[in-house]
C-alpha cells in the first residue's frame, strides 16, 4: 500500500500545473449566464487544444487517454488553481462515459471531438415534474416515425439547459412498459423545431437549469444510444461505475478545505475549530477514499451500490466547507462572495443527482441488507 | 407567573399574521430585492393601520409604546411572512435608541404614524445600515447617535436586503445604546422563530401534496422525522425568545438569539431537503424565506459572539431560576 | 407575560430548600441494587414525613395539594442539592396519577397514602418481548376467575421490577379483541403465588429493569383500574397530560447544565464551548417551556402530542449534556464517576417511554398534519 | 499509487476474522471484565498461533515485524470483535518503544512468542497502564522506559478495561517514544473503525430479525437512513487511517483517531437507538462494543488535542496531495 506518484503522472501533473499557471483566466462572468457562457465556451476551447478538457478519453476524441489516477491530479491542479467552472462538465462526464461504453463507433465519432472542443455544449434532460426522485416514472414520449422518432413531453432540472447546445435524456418509447421497461435514450438539437426552452433562475439569480418542452421534435435513429427501450439500463450502465466516481473530484473539496483553513487562519474563532477540521480531513478523507477506489477500479475491481456511499459523502462535505466558511465570516457572512455562491451551489448537493435520501435507501438495503420496506 | 401571552397579545400576532396572508407579501419581496420598493412599503403602511409601525415608540410621541413581549409576539409573525425592510431597526431599535434624546421629536411621531421609516448602523455588529434607500439611517458611535449619509450598497444573500455603508452627517445627542441593541437581538430572534415555522408550514404543506413514487412525499419516515425535529427546535426556541422578552438580561437575549437562529437554520435545511430541486428556485417562495434565515443568522451578532456572551454571564446556582 | 414566583410559592420554596438542607443524606448506593434499594425507601420516608414525597397530590393521600408551578419549584430545589433518586417515582407519576384521575375512593385510600410513603413501591409492566414500541400487541392474558382475574404471560422491561413491591400493567381481558380493545389495567402483587421476578442487570452493572413472569397470578378485582376490557383508555388518559409534563422535571437538567458550566470553568476547551452553551441554553429552554405549560394548564389548557415534542427535547438534552461532561473530562471521561453514571442513564431516554422514532411520527402527523404513511 | 490493501494483508486480517468469530470472544470479555482474565488470554494466545502476537515485534527478536498498515488491518479486526487486553500496548506500542533499547531481548521474544503481554502509561495522553495485572506494565517519563510497579485499578465505563496507576520502577533505558505513541494512536483508530464495522453489523443483523407494528425494523426509512448514515461515516473513516498507517505523520495520525472515533461513536449510538431497551443489558453483547467506543474516544489522546494537532500541521496548498 502506499500513495506514490509514478513518475509519469508526476510528468503529467507538473506539466498540468506549468499550462494552468500559464493560461487559467482571471475570473469569468457565471457560467449560467447569458455573458459567462460563451466564455467558458472559450476556455473549454483553449482546455481542449491542450487535450486537457477530457483527459481519460482516448486521443482520437480528443483527450490524452490519461488513467483515473491522472484523472485525480489533473482536479487537483485545476481547482487548487482557482480555474473556471466546468461548463462540459455535463456531456463529459455523463454522455460522454455512456457513448464511451455503450455508443456506437459513429456516434463517438461524430460526437465525442465535439464535445471535447465545446463545439456542442450538452444540457442534461432526466428529471420531469413527476419523475424526480422518481426517475422510472419518466412521461415524456419517444413516437416512432420514419427513420427516427418524435418527442413530445416535458423535462425539468435540465443543468446548462438555458444556454446549452443539444440535450440528452430517457424517454417513454412503449407506452405500454411499465417503468424502466420501454424507455429509450435519446440524444436532441435544443436548437430543433419543437424545442421550447424556458429558464429556471436559481437562488443565486442565474438559470442554472432550464425547463424544456418539447413537441413532436425529430431526432433520428442515429441519435438512439443503444437498443430503443433499453434506455434504463443504458443510462444506469454508467451511473453507478466510473460517475459515481467522477461525478466530483476531490480535488474540489480538497481546494476548498485548503482555502477554509486560510480563512481560519485570517479570521480564528476557537468555537468553529473543529469544524474546520473535521470539514479538512472530510476533503482529506474523499481523496483518499477516491484514491482507494482509483486502486480497486485499476485491478478490475467494479463500483456498485459504493457510489450512493460516494455521493452522500461529498454532498454533505461540501455543505460543511462552506457553511463553516459563512460562519468565520462573521458579519459579513451574509455578503455575495465565492464562499457564499459555493454555498448557495453546495445546497443543491443532497437533492441532486439522487437526493440522499434515495442513496441512503440504496446503501441499506444493497449494502446493508435490509428490506425493502415501503420507503 | 404566568408565561403566556395574553389575549391582547395573541390577537396582535393573530392580526399582524392575518393582514400579512392576504397581502401577497412574497410579490412585495421580489420587487423589494429588485429596488422596487413600493409593494413593501405599502404593506409596512398597512402595518401601521393595525398599530404595528414605530411599534416601540413612546406613546408620548404618539407611539404605541409597546414592550418586548409585544415586539416579540409581532416579529415572530413578520419573519413568519419574510417581511421586507428595516423593520428590526424602523420598529424596535430606532424607537428605543431615541426615546430619551432631545429632538427625537423630528422622527418619532412620523415613524408611529407610518408615514418614516428608521434605519441605524451600531458597529460592530450591525456594521451596515439596512435600506438606508427608504430610511431615514442612523449611526451610532459609543454612546452617542448621529444622522448618517449612505454610501454604496452592499448585496446580501437575502436580496431584499440591501446594506449600506452609512457615514455621520450630523449629531443627534446622547441614545439608549444598550437597549437598541438588545432590543434589535430580541427582534431579530423573534423574527428567525417566524421564519422557521413559516418554512415549516410551506414545508408541511408542500410534502402532503408532492408525491413520488405513488405516495405522497410526506408518508415517508425520513421526511416525518426531519419536519419533526424541526417543530421541536422551534418549540423549545421561542420560549427563549418570550423569556428573553421578559427578563431583558443580555444573557437571556443572547441565548434566544442563538437557539432561534440554529432552529431556524434547521428549519430551512430541511424544507429545502424536502422540497427538492424547486426550492431552489427564484419563483418558487421558499428562497425568499431561506436566504433570510441565513442572513439573519450573522445580523445583530454572531452566534459565536452571543455564545460567548451566554457563558460569560452564567452565574452556576442561581442563573437557572428566574426571579429567585 | 411574567416569570415573577407568587410570594406562597417563594415561601414553599424557602421552606423546601431549608428541609432538604437539613435532611438530605450523603450519596447512597445505586437504587437499583439489593444494598441501595432500602436505603432509597428510607428516603422516600423521610420525605413523606415531611409531606415531600407526592407534593401535588391531595392532603388526605400524604401530598400538600401543590400547584404545578410549586411542583416545578420543588424539582428544581430537589435536584439542585443532589438529593438521591427517586425509587418511588414510577409509581407516583404514573400509577398515581391514573388512580387519581379514574381510581375509585376506595383505591386511592387503600393505595396511595402507601405509596406516598414508600411502604409499597411500584414498578411499571407495560413492555412484553413482543409489544415493545407498540404497545398494543400485549399478550400476557387475565382470564376471569371467582372475584378477580387470573394473569398469566411474560412482562419485560419493568422498570424498578427487581427490587419493587408491586406491579401496574396492561394485560389481554378479551382473547378475541384486537390490538388496544379488550386490554384491562391491573395492579398486582410482586410478592404473590405465580410471580417469578428476573432481574435483567445493565450496563452500570445494576439490574434497573427485571422480567416478569406470571403463571395464574390472582388479582381481586378491587385491583383493576377502570372497566375491563378499557385499559388502553385507562393508561393513555395520563399519558399525554400531566404524564407529558411531569415525567422528566425542569430542575433536573438545570441542575445539571449549571454543574456542566462548572466543569467547563474547571476545564476549559474552547472547542466544546458552543456544546456548553447550547446544553446550558436547552435546559433553560425546557424550564421556560414547562412554564409555559404550567400557565396554559392552569388556565384550562390540556396537552396532546405536546408530551411528544417534551419527550423528544428533554431525552436528547440529557444526552448532550452528559456527553459534553464526559468530553470535558478529557482522558478522565471514561473512569467511573456521576457524569459516566449519569451520561448512561441518559443513553435509555430516547428509547423509554416510547420512543424517539414514535414520538416523531406522533409529532409529524398530529401536530403537522402529514399522512400516517406505513411508519 | 496503489492504495489498497494488498493479498497477504487481506488474508491476514480474514484469518483474525474467522479465529476470533469462533472464539466465543463475549464469554472472554466477560471473564475478563470480572477479573478473570484466563479465556481472554487464551483468545491472545490463539492469536499468537497465527502471528498476531507482539505484531510490531522487530524480526531480530523473532516477531513478524508488521509495520502500521499491517497493524491497521489486523487491529481493525480486533476492534470488530472488541478482544480485550492490552493488544494496542502489546502489539504495537511496547514493540516499537523498546525496538531500539538495550535490553530489550528481555521481554520481545517473549511478546513474540504470545508468551508475554505488555502494557505501558504515556503520559499526559495514557496516563494509565491497561490491564498491568496480567502483563509486564512500562511507564515512559521523557524519553525514558522503565519498568513500572502497578498501583491501584480503576474503573472504566468499558469494564474490560482496567486501568493501573503506575510508578517507576527500574530505568531500562532511552525509548522510540514518539513512534510508540503514534502506533499506539493509529491501532486505537483502526480499533474504533472496527468496533463500528462490529456495531453496524450487530445492528443490521437485529433489525432485519426483529419485528414491530407486524414489520422487520429493518424496513423503517428512519432505522435504514440511521444505518446507512454509520456505513457511510466508517467508510470515510476507514481510507484515513490506512493513509495515516502509510505516511505515519502525526497530523494524518491524528486525523485517523478523529474520524474513527468520531464514526465509532456515531455507530454506537445508532445500534443502541436501533435495539432499544435490549442494547442496554448486560447479557446483550452491544454493550461490550458499545462501552468500549466509549472508553477508546478518549484514550491515547482526546479529540480535542487531536484535533489541535490536526489543524497545527496543516500546510495549505501542499498537504492535500500526499508525496508531491
Amino acid at each position: 500500500m502506499d500513495l506514490d506518484l509514478p513518475a509519469s503522472v508526476v510528468a503529467f501533473r507538473d506539466e498540468v500545473r506549468e499550462w494552468l499557471a500559464a493560461n487559467v483566466p482571471g475570473p469569468l462572468p457565471p457560467m449560467d449566464s447569458a455573458e459567462g457562457f460563451e466564455p467558458h465556451r472559450e476556455w473549454e476551447r483553449r482546455l481542449a487544444e491542450a487535450r486537457l478538457s477530457a483527459v481519460t478519453w482516448p486521443r482520437e476524441y480528443g483527450g490524452r487517454g490519461a488513467s483515473l489516477l491522472e484523472w485525480v491530479v489533473f482536479e487537483d491542479e485545476y481547482y487548487a488553481c482557482g480555474a473556471p467552472g466546468r461548463v462540459s462538465a455535463n456531456g463529459i462526464a455523463l454522455l460522454g462515459s455512456t457513448l464511451l461504453a455503450l455508443g456506437t463507433d459513429e456516434q463517438r465519432q461524430r460526437i465525442l471531438p465535439r464535445m471535447a472542443r465545446a463545439d456542442d455544449i450538452w444540457a442534461q434532460a432526466w428529471s420531469e415534474p413527476e419523475a424526480g426522485s422518481d426517475l422510472a416514472g419518466v412521461r415524456s414520449r419517444a413516437v416512432r416515425t420514419d427513420g427516427g422518432w418524435l418527442l413530445s413531453g416535458q423535462k425539468t432540472w435540465s443543468s446548462r439547459g438555458a444556454f446549452a447546445d443539444k440535450a440528452f435524456g430517457l424517454f417513454r418509447s412503449d407506452p405500454s412498459a411499465h417503468r424502466h421497461r420501454g424507455l429509450t435514450y435519446v440524444m436532441f438539437d435544443l436548437r430543433a423545431g419543437g424545442v421550447t426552452v424556458r429558464p429556471i433562475p436559481q437562488l443565486d439569480g442565474t438559470p442554472g437549469f432550464a425547463e424544456l418542452f418539447l413537441d413532436e421534435v425529430f431526432v433520428p435513429d442515429a441519435d438512439v444510444i443503444g437498443e430503443p427501450g433499453d434506455g434504463w439500463r443504458v443510462a444506469m450502465s454508467t451511473a453507478s461505475n466510473e460517475r459515481g466516481l467522477t461525478l466530483r473530484s476531490p480535488g474540489r473539496f480538497t481546494a476548498a478545505a485548503d482555502r477554509l483553513v486560510e480563512l481560519w487562519r485570517a479570521r480564528p474563532d476557537p468555537s468553529l475549530r473543529d469544524r474546520v477540521v473535521d470539514a479538512w480531513l472530510g476533503a482529506q478523507a474523499y481523496r483518499l477514499y477516491t484514491l482507494g477506489t482509483v486502486s480497486r477500479l485499476a485491478a478490475g475491481g467494479r463500483l456498485g451500490a459504493e457510489s450512493s456511499v460516494n455521493k452522500i459523502f461529498w454532498s454533505e462535505l461540501d455543505i460543511a466547507l462552506h457553511e463553516t466558511a459563512l460562519d468565520l465570516l462573521g458579519t459579513d457572512g451574509e455578503l455575495e462572495s465565492d464562499w457564499l455562491g459555493g454555498y448557495l451551489f453546495s445546497l443543491a448537493g443532497p437533492v441532486y443527482a439522487g437526493t440522499n435520501e434515495i442513496q441512503r435507501n440504496v446503501v441499506a438495503e444493497r449494502l446493508l441488507g435490509l428490506p425493502r420496506g415501503d420507503r | 407567573m404566568n408565561f403566556a401571552l395574553d389575549r391582547e397579545q395573541l390577537q396582535l400576532a393573530a392580526s399582524v399574521h392575518e393582514l400579512l396572508a392576504d397581502a401577497d407579501v412574497p410579490a412585495a419581496i421580489r420587487s423589494w430585492s429588485a429596488c422596487e420598493p413600493a409593494r413593501g412599503l405599502d404593506v409596512l403602511r398597512r402595518l401601521a393601520k393595525v398599530g404595528v409601525a414605530g411599534l416601540a415608540v413612546p406613546e408620548r410621541f404618539a407611539g404605541p409604546g409597546a414592550g418586548p413581549v409585544e415586539l416579540a409576539a409581532v416579529f415572530e409573525q413578520l419573519g413568519r411572512h419574510a417581511v421586507p425592510g428595516p423593520v428590526v431597526e424602523s420598529f424596535a431599535a430606532v424607537p428605543a435608541l431615541l426615546a430619551d434624546t432631545p429632538g427625537a421629536e423630528r422622527w418619532l411621531p412620523g415613524m408611529a404614524a407610518g408615514d418614516l421609516l428608521a434605519t441605524v448602523a451600531l458597529p460592530p455588529h450591525v456594521p451596515y445600515a439596512l435600506d438606508a434607500d427608504v430610511a431615514v439611517p442612523f449611526l451610532v458611535d459609543g454612546d452617542t447617535v448621529h444622522t448618517a449619509v449612505a454610501g454604496a450598497v452592499r448585496s446580501s444573500v437575502d436580496k431584499a436586503r440591501r446594506l449600506f455603508d452609512v457615514a455621520a452627517a450630523e449629531r443627534v445627542g446622547p441614545g439608549a445604546v444598550d437597549r437598541a441593541f438588545e432590543l434589535g437581538v430580541l427582534c431579530c430572534a423573534a423574527q428567525l422563530v417566524g421564519l422557521g415555522v413559516g418554512l415549516l408550514e410551506q414545508a408541511s404543506t408542500y410534502v402532503r401534496q408532492r408525491t413520488q413514487f405513488g405516495r405522497p412525499v410526506g408518508g415517508f419516515q425520513a421526511v416525518k422525522h426531519h419536519l419533526a425535529s424541526v417543530h421541536v427546535a422551534l418549540e423549545f426556541a421561542r420560549p427563549l425568545v418570550h423569556g428573553a422578552a421578559v427578563t431583558m438580561a443580555p444573557r437571556d437575549v443572547s441565548a434566544a438569539r442563538v437557539a432561534a437562529a440554529d432552529a431556524a437554520y434547521r428549519a430551512a435545511r430541511s424544507a429545502l431537503q424536502v422540497h427538492g430541486a424547486v426550492g431552489f428556485t427564484l419563483e418558487y417562495d421558499l428562497g425568499l424565506s431561506l436566504t433570510k434565515v441565513r442572513a439573519l443568522r450573522s445580523a445583530w451578532g454572531t452566534q459565536s459572539w452571543h455564545r460567548e456572551r451566554v457563558l460569560g454571564a452564567i452565574d452556576p446556582g442561581l442563573s437557572e431560576r428566574p426571579r429567585r
